[in-house]
């Protein structure tokens, strides 16, 4: 009888993905948040949604060789080559850590072949702490001469059913933005089994050095991100979230707590924070204090009732 | 808590010459914290562009929590600092990376070209310093710097000595010091075995260091330069190649790395 | 025998897409710079590599309802709804001003279907001043369900051919950068006869207001243009200009004559500043002038020096 | 030439309010063609976010080619516009738009409601002004002014008054003057026939007055506001809705328009 009251008291962040449940609605992205460990000093970790972690795939990887980064207008553009310790050093060295922290962690994994993503799956299976798995689809296919998975529907879905079959966590879909249709993806993977879909990954770009008339990265091609996405990200969360009936998580340029009410009002359930964790290292925190101010400040009986709120007339 | 994210207000501004500058901010919990060859990232703007944060060696710290950076115009985002007026505020980010491990070998030789003069002061005044005995050796580092012509060099030189450290000299066109490199000095100077070297400067530079080093077997810690999005490790971007193979990261594993564990190129 | 002092006198700018000839690779961006006229106190209209005219239907439209357009971060949103004053009131009003500038003018058609794109055609063939068609294939195809032609490679040859069919002069097909593989559309329109692709058209985008709960664009969603996608921009062009053996003329967020000289390092044979108008009315002139400089600067012999000659080890 | 895209200096800076800011511009060429009514459109920034320039009614043109711009500090881009100093640079598009046609009728009534105060005193200086005879009416106009409070409202009714003209002022509340709405003052003065409104405030206070004008069948020229991102008809993003049917454009048809010619929401 006093949802008013009771949210400036406190006010009433829990979201859900499937059968996770989240304190608030605020996730750190996949790569740009390490193992969570190196924000210590400036999040408050306990306080976060969840936490994502940098992709894991079976075996270690060393990355690419540098120039690996480079800034764009209002972006970046990345191509890390997925540098990473491999799944059991991640479980040995980073899991102990995470899972102490009392905050679900979702494992971002990534593969060359539909195997290599069951297999992860199945080394992950059981480990305490781990809320759900987040399955980066926009790694090349190395049996497909490279096609990135993310960017056909069947592959997709037999990369969602390999992990689903393996995991009793959510298993999230991590979209990618590069396709002439991500609907048909999103759907692709939700009939598949996908308990919740993520989006976006980073849309491919690329950067030359007229001095020296080179790439800027050793690459070639990167992954842009940041604020510079925001409009792309966006609309394709606003479409997804009308062709799935699973939560979406809207990924892309979030800065700031308007930035992630902004993807709520399109239809995310929850977001993820990414580059901006790199400018502002307490990114995470004043999102989310925000929206909670904004809860708050507007009476609103839950957060949740702003998924999906745009109003298009 | 060893790091901080700090909104620090700019409490000097020096225009050594026309494009190298000296910003000194009051920023006590990062000055508190900080270690010789450490670095800042320093937002440029409140804006989204340039988007990243820019690394800085710390220049100096010096009583009351004051930080000191020292930094050439290059682009959009120096061009930014350098417009910075005294008691703006910027948000700043340190102390990162590992430092200087400045007790090995106590005796010490440091080299510095250009604006990697920058975090040579605040170690050198750290060799000099008897507060801090645990750490550092309280013996008289040589210290070697260059640049490019005398209007670069001399105001950074009368720092050192300023301090009470001698420096020898090189320009690249002779208008101050010794008319060259760095490295000629260096060979020139006959340094004796037990002296490490303590290297901060262009890439050509360091690597010819490292490579004089390697054959005299001389102990040599070198700073590092690579783009960086984050500073702290979260990110991977800034990778160099190791002799071993694979790569470190500059803002964790670095800046300051043993020169005979990195790939030289060139 | 004296290149390099010729060189340092003139810097040689010309280009030539496909049998048109131009005094240097920069134009102007379709929808970015009306009808030239409006520009004519800000820059030299004669010193152009050409001028592209706002796109151009058989019957006049009177576009979308406001607002039209949004900031982004170093972008903009716009979702003007293609007004324009149909290809009569084009061809009487507008097309002798054009003409009397002595520089080609490329007329950008948009169509709801196949035929109205071949009528386009027939009416501008032989209209003095004419230098190409440039046709836009981002447009909806009504016949199909409102999908863009230029998604579907298919559609986007059939539009090409039937253009192809009426024109004397050069027919340039714009592509959309909103597809899994732009690469495929670019060989398709090539296979049905373009003489050149200009690309990139805008990423579709979006963008949300939280204080009403709508979206900033009456229309919901717009296309992203302006420095944010340059890096998308480019990476389009480095793979088209791979993929096919007609000229590519590179165009998004393109501002200076650096970033001009960037598409050309990676394939662009010209380019065309969009936004950039707006922001700088003057910008071609400085992009002209920047290019002569450089030439000059660097003694080549001609800036077709530069067409694809990016260094990728 | 009648337009001009110009770097001009910054020659004189005033806060009103805390966020209320008239800059002033030694802008000769575009102070020289410029009419009242017209806009410039000022880029914000040197750096690409915010991306476009934003448009400023011209608030006044003084001798020796001063223009001033009068404005409030809404979000990013007037925020960077009131952190500029006086000596610095700031690139001016202008001047733009139609402007007011202030001879017809000759008679005037001047109804300005916050910063759409900023263009009328530019038209009443016109108004009063002899040398521009052929142009304009030497007839006294009727001036009614409405803001927030006092503070927001009195520094720019002193201004009319500087040049000679009374103002009949209005504040939401009752600071100053009438106590509401500008709209009840005006109904209130029971203006003669004759007189003409020329028009610019807030969108409802411009709605209503079209429709007061509408029932008096009194001419009546409105100001609009849209977003725009070129200012001289090349992007066709500054639509409004006609009454006829279709859109003008702002930019280019107007900002000054007829108001019985709009589409009127609300
Ligand atoms: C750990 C660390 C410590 C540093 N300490 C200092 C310091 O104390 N003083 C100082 O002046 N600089 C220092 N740097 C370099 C400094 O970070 C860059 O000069 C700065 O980021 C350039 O930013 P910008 O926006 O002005 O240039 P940008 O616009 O980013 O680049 C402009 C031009 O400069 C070139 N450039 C960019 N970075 C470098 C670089 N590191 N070296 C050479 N050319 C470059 C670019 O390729 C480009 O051509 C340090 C770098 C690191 C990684
Ligand atoms: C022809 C013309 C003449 C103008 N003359 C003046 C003038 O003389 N003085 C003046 O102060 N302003 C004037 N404006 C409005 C002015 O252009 C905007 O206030 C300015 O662009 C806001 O920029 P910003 O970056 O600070 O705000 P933004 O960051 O772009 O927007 C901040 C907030 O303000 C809102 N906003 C943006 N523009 C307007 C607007 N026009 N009206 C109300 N809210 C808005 C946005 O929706 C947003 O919520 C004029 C506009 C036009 C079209
Ligand atoms: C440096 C960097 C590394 C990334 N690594 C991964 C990764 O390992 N797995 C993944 O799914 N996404 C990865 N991403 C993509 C982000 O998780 C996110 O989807 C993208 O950056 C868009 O969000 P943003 O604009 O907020 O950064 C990475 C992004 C960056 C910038
Ligand atoms: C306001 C606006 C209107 C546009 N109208 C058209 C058009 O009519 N036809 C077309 O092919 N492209 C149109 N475009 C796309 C541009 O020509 C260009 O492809 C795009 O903006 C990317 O370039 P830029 O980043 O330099 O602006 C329009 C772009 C803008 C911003
Ligand atoms: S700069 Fe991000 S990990 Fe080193
Ligand atoms: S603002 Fe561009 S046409 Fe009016």
């Amino acid at each position: 009888m006093e949802p008013l009251i009771m949210a400036t008291e406190k006010a009433d962040l829990r979201v859900s993905i499937g059968s996770l449940a989240l304190q608030n609605p605020v996730m750190t992205a996949s790569g740009t948040f390490g193992y969570g460990r190196e924000f210590e000093d400036f999040v408050k970790l306990r306080g976060l949604g969840a936490v994502v972690v940098k992709g894991i795939s079976l075996a270690p990887r060393a990355g690419n060789p540098p120039p690996r980064i480079v800034e764009t207008a209002c972006g970046m553009l990345n191509a890390i080559g997925l540098e990473n310790t491999g799944v059991d050093r991640f479980i040995s060295d980073k899991m102990p850590y995470l899972a102490a922290l009392g905050v679900p962690v979702l494992v971002n994994i990534l593969g060359d072949s539909v195997e290599e993503y069951r297999q992860l799956a199945g080394r992950l299976a059981g480990i305490p702490g781990i809320g759900a798995i987040e399955v980066n689809i926009s790694c090349p296919n190395v049996k497909k001469g490279g096609v990135a998975f993310g960017t056909d529907p069947q592959m997709a879905a037999a990369v969602t059913a390999a992990v689903k079959g393996c995991s009793q966590v959510p298993v999230i879909v991590k979209l990618s933005p590069n396709v002439t249709d991500i609907t048909v993806v999103a759907r692709a993977v939700e009939e598949a089994g996908a308990d919740a879909v993520s989006l976006i990954n980073t849309l491919i770009g690329m950067a030359i050095d007229l001095r020296s008339r080179r790439p800027r990265l050793a690459n070639v091609i990167g992954g842009l991100s940041g604020p510079a996405i925001k409009p792309v990200a966006l609309r394709m969360v606003y479409q997804v979230a009308r062709a799935v009936a699973i939560p979406v998580i809207g990924i892309g340029g979030i800065a700031t707590a308007e930035d992630a009410m902004e993807f709520m009002l399109a239809g995310a359930t929850a977001v993820q924070v990414g580059t901006a964790n790199f400018v502002n290292p307490g990114a995470c925190d004043e999102v989310i204090a925000g929206i909670a101010a904004y809860v708050t400040e507007q009476k609103m009986g839950s957060v949740r009732e702003l998924i999906g709120a745009l109003r298009v007339c | 808590m060893s790091q901080f994210q700090q909104k620090v207000e700019l409490i000097c501004f020096e225009a050594l010459t026309e494009d190298i500058v000296r910003l000194t901010f009051n920023a006590p919990k990062i000055a508190a914290m900080a270690r010789p060859g450490q670095f800042v990232m320093v937002q440029t703007s409140p804006g989204k562009d340039p988007l990243l944060r820019r690394p800085f060696s710390i220049h100096q710290v010096i009583r009351d929590g004051h930080l000191q950076i020292l930094f050439k115009v290059l682009g959009k985002g120096t061009e930014l600092l350098a417009q910075v007026r005294v008691g703006e505020q910027l948000s700043l980010l340190g102390p990162l990376g590992n430092g200087f491990t400045p007790g090995s070998p106590e005796t010490a030789c440091l080299v510095g070209g250009g604006m990697g003069i920058a975090p040579l002061l605040f170690l050198a005044t750290r060799f000099l310093s008897k507060s801090s005995a645990a750490e550092v050796s309280p013996k008289m580092p040589m210290v070697i710097l260059g640049a490019r012509n005398r209007a670069e060099l001399e105001p950074l030189v009368d720092d050192f000595r300023k301090v009470g450290v001698d420096v020898l000299a090189a320009t690249d066109d002779g208008s101050f010091g010794h008319h060259g490199l760095v490295t000629d000095v260096l060979t020139k100077s006959n340094l004796p075995p037990g002296f490490g070297i303590y290297c901060c400067g262009p890439h050509p530079m360091m690597a010819a260091i490292a490579r004089l080093c390697q054959q005299e077997s001389r102990a040599c810690q070198v700073s590092v330069e690579t783009v960086m999005a984050c500073g702290m490790g979260a990110c991977l971007g800034c990778a160099v190649p190791l002799k071993a193979g694979g790569y470190a990261h500059v803002c964790s594993d670095g800046p300051i790395f043993e020169a005979e564990k990195l790939l030289w190129s060139l």
